[in-house]
């Protein structure tokens, strides 16, 4: 569970062009559920979403991380306030515990399909060949595993997706965060996505999207949706309140 | 599974680094053939009375910088062009104490 | 000066690291006096990724001390043909009054260096950065030592003067000169000795402690430090005489030659190591307590404690193996 | 343990994959690079080479030398002197030496006239390979010289010196005290200079100073100081080149400066995404660290691995005429292979510190970008 308190994330502040892209925002995740963040484009979705996964740290306000499992809780702690965690500290937490999935997916060119499954563990210390097979067992997942060792500029869309959804899960991360992961899909990659992420709903994890497109937040298996507007919280759509 | 990058890069640069060890090894171990080459030569120098070498034979006052005389011009300046090339390479020498 | 490769390399280096503390200057002062950890302004980012940038220049700046220290052992011996008088490293420093200043100054800032290397990863490891004040303050410190010695070492370089007529190691370490170098070796061998392995029994009885109980780390400090001090008196006075198997002669730098199988790297270094070890252990105790260091440091200070034994007593081997196997002896 | 190591070896691999990406650049830097530790490693090599050999080959000459001045100058000294030399303590043997210049007009080369001390018979010579191969003759010829008086005077060579002693010899004439004399109408009861033993090698200084209170026109030279002066010529040559390499180097360093300063967006995007899911900043600057240090490495071993073969193997054709001067009379020798710990060490902190060092802040600036970079544009 992530829960966000009266979080404000300023950017240039204290310089004229000082804005709040996020103002006052609380707001519960719960887990194993699928939530969508929805919200026209400059709402500040995309900057709650970098808050909830750990990217970038709230100008004021506490986020805290439930039920975690990570090394620097100390005994008997439950949740761990994240606000105020070095980048260095924050990052492993993201490292293990998110997957990302992003807008144009952001495969690095010049890799395999393999290699760029395989970034995101590579700094933890595990073996190459582990990261390996880990890789070669969520290709497969996906059916993607024939196209491995190919080069990502020359994979379809949709293969580049589902490549990108592999990569999000090569940490076997707790939480899947995707931003406006259908905006350069057609309607039935969209759903095929979709359909990846209910399985992976089903898996237990908790799933959070940033998205304005209907195929994602009307989708059956969406439990929550969350209304962006103005850097604020608006009034919740579809699916059970949060 | 192809050999990895990393371990491609590590075999190359280790091999380049002995390389260059052995050639110092090389370098520092005994040498008998350079060993009777520096004796022969030393001897040479010995029973001549030499005190240079002969690596600067255009002018007298080139061919024994240890033994020139203290007026002679490429121990003044640095600069001073008296005899290119060599005077513009030959260092101020202070007289000996 | 004189124009050599290997006095160019000390002079670039001193000016790299020079160049990279006053750069390092730029960044800690606002750290110092903006820190907020609290904040997650972008203000605040910046001054946290100025971090960053501070552990990896003072690495580098580390390891360029190392090197230079090393090329400046190395550029001395390598220079003594060319003084007339040195026959060894020793004659080449003492060529003019920033030699040996150079020197003692590059290993107490080696010791330094590597406490606040220590400290720092002691501070990355918690979350919290307990210690940034704390290390910047003493990083500020730092710099004055360390810019100190890039301007004697660049006068002693500045200052070679071929024609001078040194003293070579024979005057210099023996019993008729003055000076710092030649009061340590003229100390008697046998209370030298003695004090010595008291010095060591001390470390080696506090190191376990510590190792044991977490306790008696500051004592831990002290007595490696008395080591490294002793241990160099007892080179000059009398394990390098040992080596040489020669009563009067005391230079600790010939030991760096092949000649005696390079044996003075694994004394001196293991020494200087082991001392910047035990003063680590030293340095960090204070913070200890501190609830976010309370598991890093002791784990740390285990670390240290076992690095700084180990290099100690390999130097008390080697040195004691070469007195009791050779026939020469200093006792009438 | 394995952990750290593991975690080198996959970035490490990520930062090769990276500079393969871009080949172009990186090949570029890397060709500049290897040619700039080359030149670095080439005249270091070579002017500790020649040190090296000036350094033993003098070792065995004469202890001490004693010149008389004269106004200042060189002047003919007085055999006599030896006399008053040997009963000062500690002195061994005082021997005089005949030494000069022959001026060949036609040849336009200048050779070095020595009585050894252990002269051929009067008639006959020993000559230097340079002088023979100047003057295309072979141990039996007679050669022409002509006399202070004007007259000529035959003198057959005996034996030529061996090819290896060129550094030494190659215009050395060696002849015996008569033809000497007679070559250059040396007046009899003066040598050009003495040369000196001492019983303790520990009291030359003493003894040199003894001779100057004893004998206030003389000057004595000692075998140390004739050391140094080729230490310092070969320092000072090797240093005025090493001073322009620094220059190239200085290039170089803004050129690498540059190069790492300068993030394509490429780059910049592949940064952001590494960050973006789950690589640290300190991750970011092992990576680049790596990518430095594998450019850096390689072309520091290319280059000193060339300049080994350039200097050693092919005697230095692009440095020598600068290193050795030129002469008429040309010695042609063969530098011993030799390279040491500390050259290495040199070079390495001359080279590729500064790289390192360069690279340092424009790695920095790359590795902060801000991890949801990514996803705001």
């Amino acid at each position: 569970m992530i829960r966000l308190v009266e979080v404000r994330k300023i950017f240039n502040a204290g310089r004229p062009n000082a804005h709040a892209a996020l103002d006052g925002v609380t707001l519960t995740i719960r887990r194993s559920a699928v939530t969508v963040l929805k919200g026209p484009s400059g709402s500040g979705k995309t900057t709650l979403l970098s808050l909830i996964g750990c990217m970038a740290r709230p100008t004021s306000g506490r986020i805290h991380l439930h039920g975690l499992d990570t090394d620097w809780l100390a005994p008997g702690e439950e949740s761990l306030e994240i606000t105020s965690l070095p980048e260095r500290f924050l990052t492993g937490i993201r490292r293990r515990a998110f997957g990302f999935v992003f807008q144009q997916f952001h495969l690095v060119r010049g890799l395999s399909a393999l290699d760029n499954v395989m970034l995101p563990a590579l700094p933890t210390g595990a073996s190459r060949a582990a990261i390996a097979a880990r890789g070669m067992a969520l290709l497969e997942r996906f059916r993607v595993a024939g196209r491995a060792g190919n080069l990502v500029e020359h994979l379809s869309g949709g293969e580049a997706q589902r490549v990108a959804i592999a990569r999000a899960l090569i940490n076997d991360p707790a939480v899947i965060i995707a931003d406006e992961p259908t905006a350069h899909l057609d309607s039935r990659l969209s759903a095929e996505f979709m359909e990846i992420i209910a399985t992976l709903r089903s898996e237990g994890r908790t799933v959070v999207i940033a998205s304005h497109d209907p195929l994602v937040y009307a989708a059956p298996g969406v439990d929550a949706v969350v209304v962006v507007r103005d850097g604020r919280i608006g009034e919740s759509g579809s699916g059970r309140t949060p | 599974m192809p050999l990895r990058r990393a371990d491609i890069f590590g075999v190359l640069t280790a091999s380049g680094l002995l390389l260059l060890l052995a050639l110092v090894l090389r370098g520092s171990g005994p040498d008998p053939a350079e060993a009777d080459r520096l004796t022969r030569l030393q001897r040479l120098v010995t029973e001549a009375q030499l005190t240079d070498l002969a690596l600067l034979t255009e002018a007298r006052y080139t061919r024994h910088p240890t033994q020139a005389d203290h007026f002679a011009p490429f121990q003044d300046h640095p600069l001073a062009l008296d005899h290119f090339p060599s005077g513009m390479f030959w260092s101020p020498r202070r007289p000996a104490p | 000066m004189i124009l050599e490769p290997g006095i160019l390399a000390l002079i670039l280096l001193s000016l790299i690291t020079s160049g990279t503390i006053l750069y390092a200057l730029r960044h800690i002062v606002p750290i110092l006096y903006a820190w907020d950890l609290k904040s997650g302004s972008e203000g605040q980012l910046q001054l946290e990724r100025r971090t960053y940038l501070l552990s990896t220049l003072l690495t580098w700046a580390f390891v360029a001390e190392l090197t230079s220290l090393l090329l400046l052992v190395y550029t001395a011996e390598n220079l003594h043909e060319r003084f007339t008088g040195a026959m060894c490293a020793a004659g080449v420093f003492n060529l003019n009054a920033f030699g040996y200043p150079a020197l003692l100054l590059k290993l107490g800032n080696f010791l330094l260096a590597g406490c606040w290397l220590v400290l720092n990863r002691a501070d990355n490891s918690a979350r919290d950065y307990p210690l940034i004040r704390g290390k910047y303050l003493f990083l500020l410190v730092l710099t004055v030592p360390l810019l100190a010695e890039g301007v004697v070492l660049g006068l002693y370089l500045l200052n070679l003067q071929p024609d001078v007529i040194t003293s070579c190691c024979g005057s210099l370490f023996g019993s008729r000169a003055v000076g710092l170098g030649s009061e340590l070796a003229v100390w008697p061998m046998r209370p030298l000795g003695l004090v010595l392995l008291l010095a060591y029994v001390l470390n080696l009885g506090s190191g376990s402690f510590v190792l044991r109980k977490g306790r008696g780390s500051y004592l831990f400090a002290l007595s490696g430090l008395l080591v490294l001090f002793l241990g160099i008196s007892a080179i000059l006075s009398f394990v390098a005489p040992y080596f040489y198997e020669l009563p009067s002669h005391h230079c600790p730098f010939c030991l760096l030659k092949a000649d005696y199988g390079y044996v003075g790297y694994l004394l001196c270094g293991g020494l200087l190591v082991g001392a910047t070890a035990a003063a680590a252990v030293g340095v960090l105790q204070p913070f200890a307590t501190r609830p976010s260091l309370r598991q890093i440091i002791p784990a740390l200070q285990r670390r240290a404690v076992w690095l700084g034994l180990t290099l100690f007593t390999l130097c008390f081997l080697v040195a004691t193996l070469r007195i009791i196997t050779t026939d020469f002896t200093l006792f009438g | 343990m394995t952990g750290w190591c593991e975690r080198q070896r996959n970035i490490l691999d990520v930062a090769l994959a990276s500079l393969r990406r871009r080949r172009g650049k990186n090949l570029s830097l890397l060709v500049v690079y290897s040619l700039t530790v080359f030149l670095g490693a080439s005249v270091m090599f070579y002017s500790a080479g020649l040190k090296r050999e000036a350094r033993l080959l003098l070792s065995a000459a004469p202890e001490l030398v004693v010149q008389r001045l004269s106004a200042g100058r060189h002047d003919l000294i007085p055999v006599a002197y030896a006399e008053g030399i040997r009963t000062i303590r500690g002195v061994g043997t005082v021997a005089p030496r005949l030494w000069g210049y022959y001026y060949d007009a036609v040849y336009g080369a200048n050779y070095t006239v020595q009585v050894p001390t252990l002269p051929p018979p009067a008639g006959e010579i020993v000559i230097g390979p340079g002088i023979a191969r100047l003057r295309k003759v072979a141990a039996g010829d007679l050669l022409p010289f002509l006399s202070y008086r004007r007259e000529d005077l035959l003198l057959q060579v005996r034996e030529i010196l061996p090819a290896e002693s060129e550094l030494v010899s190659t215009d050395l004439l060696l002849l015996a005290e008569a033809d000497f004399r007679a070559l250059f109408s040396f007046p009899s009861g003066v040598a050009t200079d003495l040369t000196v033993t001492v019983r303790n090698p520990q009291e030359v200084a003493t003894v040199a100073r003894k001779i100057v209170e004893r004998f206030p026109d003389t000057r004595p030279i000692l075998r140390e100081e004739m050391q140094a002066t080729y230490a310092a010529v070969f320092d000072w040559r090797g240093g005025l080149l090493l001073v322009l390499f620094g220059v190239v180097l200085l290039a170089f360093i803004i050129f690498a400066w540059d190069k790492a300063a300068g993030l394509s967006a490429e780059e910049r995007r592949e940064i952001g995404i590494l960050k973006g899911i789950g690589w640290e900043t300190g991750d970011i600057l092992t990576l680049k660290f790596w990518e430095g240090t594998s450019i850096s490495l390689t072309a520091f071993l290319l280059g000193t691995l060339l300049a080994y073969v350039h200097v050693f193997l092919l005697q230095a054709p692009l440095l020598a005429a600068t290193l050795k001067g030129w002469a008429v009379l040309y010695p042609d020798f063969r530098l011993v292979s030799r390279i040491d710990a500390f050259q290495l060490t040199v070079l390495f902190v001359l080279t590729v510190i500064p790289y390192t060092v360069a690279t340092l802040v424009p790695s920095w600036r790359a590795a902060t970008i801000d991890p949801d970079s990514v996803m705001r544009d």
